[in-house]
């Protein structure tokens, strides 16, 4: 007995340029709203972008851009609704709001059915915003899908460090691609991350600051791309890829 | 109709097969059909056909319906899946992504969506017979 | 086949008083924090405590208490050392500070393993680091451990509530004791995040701020014990035990 | 000596399913010991004659190794599990936790560390033989 469906995942995803999955050891770091404005950004520069929410047990980029009332259409496969002028991917179409108490093999079952049947088309970026951890998710990345690039959070404390470290070490023993490394939340200055991230031979993207202002764009795109929060991703991400 | 994506996947694999065995043409296809997803067996049958590469002109699909069981980690219990008096959007949002199952399905014993999925899942590649 | 651990783990966890998994929908929000500091702050009222940090993937608490150079004697089992007053034990032990990149069906297997080997003994309380989400470990917290109390951890944040909503509806639906919900991190006075959880009928204990010197006291846990943080712990939590 | 708790858990969970059954009592114990864990049979087999309840006082401890295999998620490529030329910390590290295996090694044709464990993980009890 074959499983079809892994023989078909890099051919749906053959016309996307470049795929970039928001990544971090540690939760709570950023990536959601890092991937999200990230996508945004791009958009705005006049490329073709989709945003896929592959943290099926605690999917949040739908509350940062308030994505209601969409669903996909099944056409040969199923099409991302657009949002936002993204085209925008996400379990909750089907989970709603309801809790999702998927174990690490039903989550990998589950993403590789969606990339099996999700038709991207052409796209110039495929932004992932990853669960935390290095589980499955960020397994099945590292497995399944050809020529995929990692984009690294962290903040600037000693235990989210910590365990972006071990994901940094992993993705480079399996020589798997970083675009670089983002200190998000910085409250003050200290080379700290910098260095570490540098003796470890990864790219240093820069820091992002704390900004007090964040929550208040919560759902609200305009706002956010207005928060130094999105010109930080703009400067120091978005123009760098 | 993402019934399509699923057909082109199976034509794909065998395709890939093919060529590593080294075969001349596809004689016939065995496909198993998990119950769970709820596949349209004609849509499915009709992209099936309507992917038919040269290698496949003659090939015979032979479809099978896996039944559906389930089986709750927590109290062992068993049962068979069953779309009676499921909301249609649920059975459909399971149609897409099977493991949504968890989201809205529970143990009809204990109550707990912590289930494995014993058989029923999903479509597979059963056996391909080809000549050289 | 059988497997004869699942029969040994409530065995082993007989002589607990009360067993606390500090647990959240999301990353980030201070589970490490809390459950560390709780742990200690009941060790100094007296109680016999003990800690398992249970985050495989990104396990925080050797760093939050600088625990190194400790190892489990082997004795009709595993016994897990002491640190600070605490019996602690995390796979950190076992994986060094290399990366495990373990899936979910190795990190049941591996929890499974630990509770069917550590034998705790008499303790009144033990303390359990989850990680983040509803995934393996939650779902075999809830499966295996009899009398599991879950206390829950928000930040102010919409994303973070969120998926905290789901984390207590799943455990409603299953009458999972819930000992309370703790807002973290709080920056500004707002009634949100009690009002929700109130409308879930879940226990709201309180909220603890943003403490600007928590991170100093990373790895002190002297330090750590004199920070406000530490002293709303305390209060909120500890004290209602 | 870690053994004795897994032994510890073999005899309880024997006991159980004997008063399930109704046995009288236990007559054999087949049991599986996975090589990944690398059980000390003598000191497993030392613990087990010592938790002996009277239900078990003849019972026959038939104990047999299985073979680890691992297998690479990412090339599939199957190899036997060795603790030769393995450092010695390491392999007391996957003996208290098996899954540790996924820390330190790695498929020796592409150097993933996602790959399964399909054989000689654990203790199992296999079957139990008993009179009523
Ligand atoms: N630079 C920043 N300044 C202030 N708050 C931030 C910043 N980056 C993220 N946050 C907040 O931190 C929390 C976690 O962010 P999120 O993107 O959900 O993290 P993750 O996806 O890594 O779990 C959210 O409440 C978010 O608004
Ligand atoms: N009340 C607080 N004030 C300031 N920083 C905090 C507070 N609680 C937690 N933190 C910081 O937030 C980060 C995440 O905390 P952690 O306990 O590791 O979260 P989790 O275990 O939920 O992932 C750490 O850097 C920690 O120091
Ligand atoms: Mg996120
Ligand atoms: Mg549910
Ligand atoms: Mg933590
Ligand atoms: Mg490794
Ligand atoms: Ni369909
Ligand atoms: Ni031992
Ligand atoms: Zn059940
Ligand atoms: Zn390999």
């Amino acid at each position: 007995m074959v499983d079809p469906r892994l023989n078909i995942i890099n051919e749906r995803l053959s016309k996307i340029g470049k795929i970039i999955a928001v990544s971090s050891g540690k939760g709570g770091v950023g990536k959601s709203m890092i991937a999200s404005t990230l996508a945004l950004a791009l958009s705005r520069r006049g490329y073709k972008v989709g945003l896929l929410d592959l943290d099926f047990s605690c999917p949040s980029t739908h509350v940062i851009l308030s994505i209601e009332g969409l669903f996909p259409k099944e056409e040969k496969g199923i099409i991302p609704p657009e949002a936002h002028g993204l085209r925008y991917m996400s379990i909750v179409y089907y989970a709603r709001d309801e809790p999702s108490p998927l174990r690490g093999v039903d989550i990998s079952n589950a993403i590789i059915e969606l990339f099996a049947i999700t038709q991207w088309g052409s796209l110039d970026f495929l932004v992932i915003d990853m669960p935390p951890g290095i589980g499955d998710a960020t397994l099945d990345m590292i497995r399944f899908v050809n020529g995929i690039n990692f984009l690294i959070v962290t903040t600037p404390s000693k235990v989210a460090f910590e365990t972006v470290r071990k994901l940094i070490q992993l993705l480079k023993d399996l020589k798997v691609p970083i675009v670089g490394v983002v200190e998000n939340m910085k409250m003050r200055d200290s080379p700290f991350i910098r260095e570490q991230v540098e003796r470890l031979a990864a790219p240093f993207l820069g820091g992002i600051n704390f900004d007090y202002k964040l929550e208040d764009s919560m759902g609200d795109v305009k706002k956010l791309l207005e928060t130094e929060f999105a010109q930080s991703v703009e400067e120091i991400v978005s123009k760098k890829l | 109709m993402h019934e399509w994506a699923l057909a082109e996947a199976v034509i794909s694999t065998t395709l890939k097969i093919a060529e590593e065995k080294e075969l001349k043409e596809v004689i016939e296809l065995k496909i198993k059909i998990g119950e769970l997803q709820q596949i349209d067996q004609e849509i499915f049958e009709f992209a099936l056909s309507q992917l038919r590469s040269p290698m496949l002109k003659n090939a015979k699909f032979s479809l099978e319906t896996v039944k559906a069981e389930l089986k709750c980690r927590v109290c062992n219990h068993k049962w068979k899946f069953s779309t009676k008096n499921m909301d249609h959007d649920v059975s459909e949002f399971i149609h897409f992504v099977p493991e949504i199952a968890h989201t809205y399905l529970k143990c009809p014993k204990c109550g707990s969506p912590d289930f494995e999925i014993l058989t029923g899942r999903g479509v597979w590649l059963d056996s391909i017979k080809g000549a050289k």
